[in-house]
């Protein structure tokens, strides 16, 4: 048998005022299962407290009910004070006789009535309650950043500040990403190898960081805390370990048709090679797509002029695991494919590029030199088009268009027009815009030299066609404000093509049991309150894998993330929250419904052995909750036919026992 | 003494009994569907050859309320709802199910006397209804029953073109006698009595071309370990799915459970069928202790053909109405369960 | 049924499921700002509307309640991403087929309100009351043995 | 085609790809069938039948069945291939343990409506022409076959079989059936007829469980109805709420997961047409949320476990009748 | 009756089954229309005038008559916009506003003659062919 206590408050007059709290503590005492109620000014003060406590030592309470104000303002503050003489947190339920009830009805007798109902309900809960503790994991003092990219490395340094180790994860042979790439970044025109390459050094010789460049995450279990990851390390048949970057191997390789991803292949590489000069880690990798050696068994150049004798052509795949206790995703973007935009006319004409192609080709380390020559007959352009929102704003997606804004096109565009005028002055600049979009800081004025300072001809319209003819490119083009159609003969057109998230970002999520968005944007925990925050638990975002943004905006959210991460990293130890899921494994049927509906993939499955009534034993599919994942939500035990879930703290039975008592 | 009546005048003879006592008679509701209701003028009584439930509920109803705990604050009070019946009559029971009244009232008026059956049972004038039609699910011969000359406080015939009305015991000769039987143009003579003779050498022929005709239990009395041991059991009980619809439809199961409502202000006791193919069927904190379907199913058929029988002289707690032969989802029913028990016994006396 | 001339007396019994992070603090914020709404409805507190079985709603009904509305955040805003979305399909369902066995649609309510606002609480139990009171008194899921008497 | 079944299930157990074969038996009528496990070719011989009285779904019996040691061969009319592939979805099977085998089926036949239409003391059945001939004591009776199939048979919406390993006999397509119009009709009365109607059929219940027992997407370990901890444990359908909430109930949790197959109506002893229910909630997860057939494939997500951010209904889309 | 019908902009919308209020007014095309020269009002004010009801002055314009009907802009409408179905729907509003309504497609032979214009058979054989 159950002995409640029934503590109604005041609250001064707050409560007294409009509900008869003498009345209510009366009606509790012939409540059956209440062996003791009272009433007093102030329930949340020093000497309120005391009374409960008080009670709940003298009367031996297994529940306390304390009808004041609502649960979100003072549940804590009783919990605690419950527990302090020793009994379970859990067994403590509030009425909200306050917000609820004293301060929305003027009608004493009304206001009494009602209260003695919420009194009743709480009761009836509190009757049916269960101590509950919340379970503890301990946290492995280990973070992973999944890319190396400005935001991957951003996130790791500032981990690493703070003293812990972090791994991090590259799919290609050197850290650095995107902004490795580009030339100068907008609105301050400062050199981007500049920024980003001190900062990929200071990566590769912090010593809490980790470097797997050239690999690949193959598979994550484990929960926030405590994840098992496995590290794909992609044979790259030079040994990091002896490699000393000093290139030989890449000057001698006789391979030389590869193409060179660091410039979008507008030039060709050795197959042997390093990405870049400023390479971090600076190692060679051999590309097996074209190396003679493991192609047809000839050649062997490279190992035969390495004095370090890193090259090892029976390199293989190797799979590593390690115990992570935070994992950040960093994925970044790509640009979209824009060969399906056949009438800007990509494929047919080499001269037709994506902007990241023309940052590459203005760059002082890209494959023109730094001189902007048109890849189709290294002519110096004279008349560019420049074509945003290619992809970007599109509500049909069959061509692989993109609903959103991609953010960054319009400032880049401001700043290619910008720099190409700088070198060129004598360049027409054309750029079709929808609309210009410059939030930011210095970003409008940025946008406005362009127009103002540099008279590049910024027209509203679109551009409808491009038809390569005679080594000139013709754009159909409108000008709305003017209500024209414009033919423009350009040597050159540059793309604004959307960006979109990395290609392997799905299938991480996957693993990660992360939520995306329908265009593969990671979803964050709470649009507002939590952005760097992915809903599973224990996993965070850095940078663009959240949605479109510019360098600063990554890097903001890159810091962003490593303080969540140092935050999750600094405690020993993670108490959960009690009131989770748990099944039933009796009644389970493992039929995975409710694995369908749990949005942090809590829920996983183990084939059990049970033994039966008439001794027999069978082996079962049953669900289990992991109690440090799940949330609390309670969509599985809706799902959940044969009821085998049931949601601590908000279980059926106390729900449907508030049901009955509200309803007598 | 049989008096025959036009039957264009059944309604008539309903209304008179109707004004008498309460009157209960099998009505068709739909093509599928019939059951039985209280009369009421302008109700045409159905002439299908079963309802589909049993008259058991009559007495043994489904949900019998036992007690009353009005609870108000701490203090509970007691309330006993049985209150004594009034006379009724049940117009139209079949043979079957009129032998099922015999079953249970070996089970439910043996000390001690089950008050609430009791109460329903003794105010329940019951005036049975010859078969004209029986059909091939009927196996109530099998168990000695007279389809064409029911049991019953009264009974009767009907033809095409005439009912013939016959009482029997004290009750039911006591009931037709209050009747105005001579408003309804009825005779009572000779014809009357060779008329039904007739009828029922009429439906006796019929049976013997019935498929169960030749149905006849053992009497397994002396082999109940025998029987109780057979490895019969598991082959027919793997297919049961253990739903309980023949416990439910059949007119002489009788298990049942005690349970308790909260309605918030009281509790209301209540004794509901239950049916031992349930797997909660007497569940206890310690379990069950017929633990498997086999245990089960074995129970049911065990105690229609073999425990009854010990306890009441060999009176089988099967009347061969049917009912579960047709309803049983995957026919799985007493016919084979009865057949496989004979094959079995024949293969132990050969070996 | 014997209870036919107390519909003067009679007051709708209202049972409102709110979800812990938006609609229970709209109620909350309700009071905080003293807006009046009828006292017949009484509030639960469930962590997520996703949380609500159809058994509470059918509970509800059973123990004499009137109607059932059930309050949570905004889809879009749920705490926990996906919940809200889960009982906008499991409840569109569920009063489309309480509907369909005559239980009036008007019975049963899904809004949406966020913790900010408390006025809509307010005109949206102001406005459930005054449908219901309209409906009158639900009987055909109301089980007679939880009458009081 | 009994035959054609009886000769491949015979082969089946000699080759040695199934030690059991799960089928159909009769007893002493033609129509008293029994899904019956056969372990050798004298008992295939002796007892398996397939009639226009096999409408019993077996592919329950597979997830006691297939738990068990060796394969064993099932066969399956194309409306249970659905249940098949539901059972699958749930991770109810042990597919490796089963070999399916997908027969054809042009609609069954429950004596319980040739004894409703007052046809009784039946010897046999033949099928002529578009007619049941029943040779009876009363002598012959005649029904046209369209009308004595199961209502489920006559709104037929799959004669195609969607798993098998083997397929005897020619596969079928999915039809145009009306198997809503009876929902239809029913959304088309008023509050107070709907609910007349239901309290005049639920009434009936007597809560036997046959339903439940036999259909193939309630297969719980325990149904919350028989759990005296689910707080909606009962047995009895004392009243008309409980005849209601254990129908609405049931037919929630099958939401999204029944594949129409129909047997919950067939074995009904009470003759409730429980598949009214079913339907309404098939009919309204089609309309709102695309149309969706559960057990068509494998591993399908059930519509009450996805949903959209975007496109999908409110709840206040409810209006008169339902959803229309 | 005829000469009383006044057309309305759900009407436009009802017929040609676009929503114009989702066009980001990109002009795209615009810029890709052939028969631009000749037109007084343009693919992309089409839509504007469409959605701020100016639809007695579209029906009035001989620009509707010159679309060619050649889909261009309905292939580069990123919004799905789609302003020939706008035009088409407009021409069709002229039409049921002479008292007409739609042919079916078993009279459009009948009507056939020298004069026709090309274009006009090739949006017509456009329409019915869909």
């Amino acid at each position: 048998m159950q002995k409640i206590g029934v503590f109604v408050c005041h609250c001064g007059t707050n409560i007294a005022a409009t509900v008869d709290v003498e009345a209510v503590a009366e009606a509790a005492r012939h409540v059956p299962g209440v062996v003791y109620a009272t009433d007093y000014t102030y329930m949340c003060s020093q000497s309120g407290q005391d009374l409960i406590q008080d009670a709940v030592k003298k009367y031996g309470l297994t529940g306390v009910v304390v009808c004041s104000c609502s649960p979100r303002m003072h549940e804590k503050t009783f919990r605690k004070a419950v527990n302090a003489v020793g009994m379970n947190p859990y067994l403590l339920e509030i009425a909200n006789i306050r917000e609820q009830c004293s301060w929305v009805h003027k009608d004493k007798e009304i206001g009494t009535q009602k209260a003695i109902a919420l009194m009743k309900a709480a009761v009836a809960k509190a009757e049916l309650d269960s101590p509950l503790t919340a379970g503890e994991t301990p946290v492995v003092k280990r973070a992973l950043v999944i890319g190396g990219g400005i935001a991957g490395m951003q996130t790791a340094l500032d981990i690493a500040d703070a003293g812990y180790d972090v791994d991090i994860v590259e799919k290609n042979p050197t850290i650095g990403g995107k902004m490795a790439q580009l030339d100068k970044t907008f609105p301050t025109l400062d050199c981007s190898s500049c920024i980003v390459t001190p900062k990929m050094v200071e990566v590769g010789q912090n010593e809490k960081i980790h470097i797997y460049s050239y690999s690949e995450v193959t598979n994550v279990s484990g929960f926030v805390g405590n994840f098992k990851v496995t590290i794909k390390r992609k044979a790259r048949y030079v040994d990091e370990t002896k490699c000393t970057g000093c290139g030989l191997c890449t000057e001698k390789c006789p391979m030389k048709k590869a193409p060179n991803e660091f410039n979008l292949g507008l030039n060709n590489r050795t197959a042997v090679y390093i990405p870049f000069a400023q390479a971090v880690p600076k190692v060679a990798t051999i590309d097996p797509n074209y190396c003679l050696m493991l192609n047809k068994g000839v050649c062997g150049l490279c190992s035969k002029v390495c004095g370090a004798g890193a090259i090892n052509y029976k390199d293989t795949d190797k799979e590593i695991e390690v115990e992570y206790g935070a994992i950040v995703a960093a994925t970044g973007y790509e640009i979209m494919d824009v060969s399906k935009y056949d009438e800007y006319a990509y494929s047919q004409s080499p001269d037709v590029v994506t902007s990241l192609e023309y940052e590459r080709l203005m760059n002082a380390a890209g494959p023109t030199g730094g001189e902007l020559l048109r890849p189709s007959d290294h002519k110096r352009p004279k008349t560019i088009v420049f074509v945003q929102c290619v992809g970007s704003r599109e509500c049909d997606s069959t061509r692989g268009g993109k609903p959103y804004c991609s953010k960054i096109c319009c400032m880049y565009t401001a700043k290619h027009a910008m720099l190409t005028k700088d070198h060129y002055p004598d360049t027409d600049i054309y750029v079709f815009y929808i609309d210009v979009r410059t939030p930011g800081k210095n970003f409008d004025e940025f946008y406005r030299r362009a127009v103002e300072q540099y008279g590049v001809h910024y027209i509203k319209g679109a551009v409808g066609k491009v038809t390569p003819e005679n080594g000139k490119l013709i754009v159909q083009a409108s000008d709305l404000l003017m209500n024209e159609q414009l033919t423009i003969n350009a040597d050159m057109v540059v793309l604004a093509a959307a960006i979109e998230p990395s290609h392997s970002a799905r299938h991480l999520a996957t693993m990660l049991t992360a939520s995306m968005d329908t265009n593969d944007w990671f979803t964050e925990a709470h649009p507002k309150l939590r952005p760097v925050e992915s809903p599973t638990a224990g996993v965070f975002l850095s940078g663009v894998c959240q949605g479109p943004k510019d360098i600063p905006e990554t890097v903001a959210q890159a810091g962003a993330a490593a303080s969540k991460v140092i935050g999750l990293l600094s405690k020993d130890k993670l108490a959960g929250n009690p009131c989770v899921a748990h099944s039933d494994e009796m009644m389970c049927t493992g039929c995975s419904q409710c694995a369908d509906v749990c949005p942090y993939g809590a829920i996983t499955y183990v084939d059990k052995e049970f033994r039966m009534r008439d001794r027999t034993t069978k082996v079962r599919r049953v669900a289990q909750v992991n109690p440090a994942v799940c949330q609390g939500c309670g969509a599985c035990t809706v799902t959940c036919p044969s009821g085998a879930m049931d949601l601590n703290g908000f279980s059926n039975s106390e729900i449907m026992a508030e049901v009955d008592a509200l309803c007598r | 003494m049989i008096t025959r009546i036009s039957a264009d005048r059944l309604p008539e003879l309903l209304k008179q009994i109707s004004e008498l006592e309460k009157l209960y008679i099998p009505v068709d509701k739909s093509d599928k569907v019939s059951v039985f209701e209280e009369y009421e003028p302008g109700k045409v009584m159905s002439t299908k050859l079963n309802t589909l439930r049993s008259a058991k509920d009559f007495f043994f109803p489904q949900v019998q309320p036992m007690a009353k705990f009005r609870m108000e604050g701490k203090k509970i009070e007691v309330i006993d709802p049985r209150t004594e019946a009034e006379d009724y009559c049940i117009f139209g029971v079949r043979a079957c199910d009129v032998r099922s009244f015999d079953v249970l009232d070996r089970v439910f008026l043996a000390d001690p006397v089950d008050t609430y059956y009791e109460n329903r049972r003794k105010h329940a004038t019951v005036v049975s209804f010859a078969c004209s039609e029986p059909s091939e699910t009927c196996f109530c011969h099998s168990f000695g029953i007279d389809a064409a000359r029911p049991a019953g406080d009264a009974r009767m015939w009907m033809t095409e073109d005439t009912i013939y009305l016959e009482g029997i015991s004290g009750k039911g000769k006591a009931l037709l006698e209050k009747l105005d039987l001579a408003a309804l143009s009825a005779v009572t003579d000779e014809k009357a009595e060779r008329d039904v003779q007739e009828e029922v050498r009429r439906v006796h022929e019929i049976q013997k071309k019935m498929p169960l005709y030749s149905l006849t239990p053992a009497d397994n009395r002396e082999k109940e370990l025998e029987i109780f041991h057979s490895p019969i059991w598991k082959e027919l009980s793997d297919k049961c799915l253990g739903c309980g619809s023949c416990t439910f439809v059949c007119p002489t199961c009788q298990c049942f459970d005690i349970e308790d409502f909260d309605g918030g202000h009281g509790v209301e006791r209540y004794r509901c069928w239950d049916s031992c193919m349930y797997k909660d069927f007497t569940m206890m904190a310690a379990g069950t202790p017929r633990k498997t379907q086999l245990e089960r199913f074995r129970q049911r058929f065990m105690h229609k053909l073999v425990y009854y029988p010990i306890r009441n002289e060999g009176m089988y707690s099967c009347v061969g109405c049917g009912r579960c032969l047709r309803r049983c989802p995957i026919h799985m029913n007493i016919v084979k369960v009865m057949k496989a028990m004979e094959e079995d016994a024949q293969c132990e006396t050969k070996n | 049924m014997q209870m036919t001339n107390d519909n003067e007396t009679w007051e709708p019994k209202i049972i409102a499921f709110c979800c812990n992070w938006c609609s229970y603090s709209g109620a909350d914020l309700a009071g905080t700002n003293r807006l009046n709404y009828p006292a017949n409805v009484k509030i639960i507190r469930v962590p997520c509307s996703c949380r609500i079985n159809p058994m509470f709603i059918l509970r509800a009904f059973q123990r004499g309640a009137d109607g059932v509305i059930i309050c949570g955040c905004h889809p879009g805003d749920c705490h926990y991403m996906t919940g809200n979305y889960h009982t906008r399909r499991r409840m569109t369902l569920l009063f489309s087929m309480l509907d369909y066995l005559g239980i009036e649609k008007e019975r049963t309510r899904v809004e949406w309100v966020s913790a900010a606002e408390g006025q809509r609480f307010v005109d949206v139990m102001n406005d459930f009351v005054g449908q219901i009171t309209k409906l009158g008194r639900c009987r055909r899921l109301e089980d007679l043995r939880c009458r009081t008497n | 085609m009994q035959d054609e079944l009886k000769k491949r299930a015979c082969e089946l157990l000699a080759d040695g790809t199934v030690n059991r074969v799960l089928g159909w038996s009769a007893g002493d009528f033609f129509y008293d069938i029994t899904p019956t496990v056969f372990e050798s070719a004298e008992d295939i011989n002796k007892n398996f039948v397939y009639n226009d009285f096999c409408g019993a779904n077996l592919s329950k019996y597979l997830i006691a069945e297939s738990q068990k040691e060796g394969k064993i061969a099932v066969f399956l009319k194309p409306c249970d291939t659905y249940s098949f592939n539901q059972l699958m979805t749930e991770h109810r099977l042990k597919r490796e343990n089963i070999y399916a085998v997908g027969i054809p089926c042009d609609g069954k036949v429950s004596a319980e409506t040739l004894h409703d239409a007052g046809i009784h003391g039946i010897l046999a059945v033949k099928k002529d022409g578009d007619d049941l001939v029943c040779d009876t004591v009363y002598g012959e009776k005649r029904m046209a076959f369209d009308v004595a199939q199961d209502e489920r048979c006559r709104s037929c919406k799959s004669r195609k079989h969607v798993v098998y390993d083997e397929l005897i006999g020619e596969e079928g397509e999915v039809l145009d059936s009306h198997r809503f119009d009876e929902v239809e009709k029913l959304e088309a009365m008023t509050p107070e007829e709907r609910f007349n109607f239901w309290q005049g059929e639920l009434s009936r219940c007597i809560r036997c469980n046959a339903c439940r027992n036999v259909c193939p997407a309630c297969n719980c370990e325990l149904c919350v109805f028989d759990n005296p901890k689910s707080g909606v444990f009962s047995k009895a359908a004392s009243n008309d709420f409980e005849d209601a909430n254990f129908h609405i109930i049931r037919a929630f949790h099958v939401a999204g997961r029944c594949t129409d197959c129909g047997e919950c109506s067939r074995v009904c002893p009470e003759h409730i047409p429980l598949h009214l229910l079913n339907r309404k909630f098939i009919k309204d997860i089609d309309t709102l949320y695309g149309d969706y057939q559960a057990g068509e494939k494998e591993g399908q997500m059930s519509p009450l476990s996805a949903f959209t951010e975007d496109r999908d209904a409110e709840p206040s889309i409810v209006q008169k009748g339902g959803i229309r | 009756m005829a000469s009383n019908y006044t057309v309305t902009p759900e009407e436009i919308l009802a017929i040609s089954g676009v929503n114009p209020r989702k066009c980001m007014k990109c002009g795209r095309c615009t810029a890709t229309c052939p028969a631009f020269d000749e037109m007084e009002y343009h693919p992309h004010q089409f839509v504007a005038m469409v959605e701020s009801g100016r639809i007695e002055e579209l029906m009035n314009s001989r620009s509707i008559y010159r679309c060619l009907s050649c889909m261009a802009c309905i292939e580069r409408c990123p919004r799905q916009v789609d302003p020939a179905r706008l035009i088409e729907a407009v021409r069709l509003a002229v039409e049921r506003k002479q008292g007409g309504n739609h042919l079916i497609p078993d009279q459009v032979p009948e009507r056939l003659d020298a004069d026709m214009p090309q274009q006009l058979l090739v949006s017509a054989y456009r329409k019915y062919t869909k």
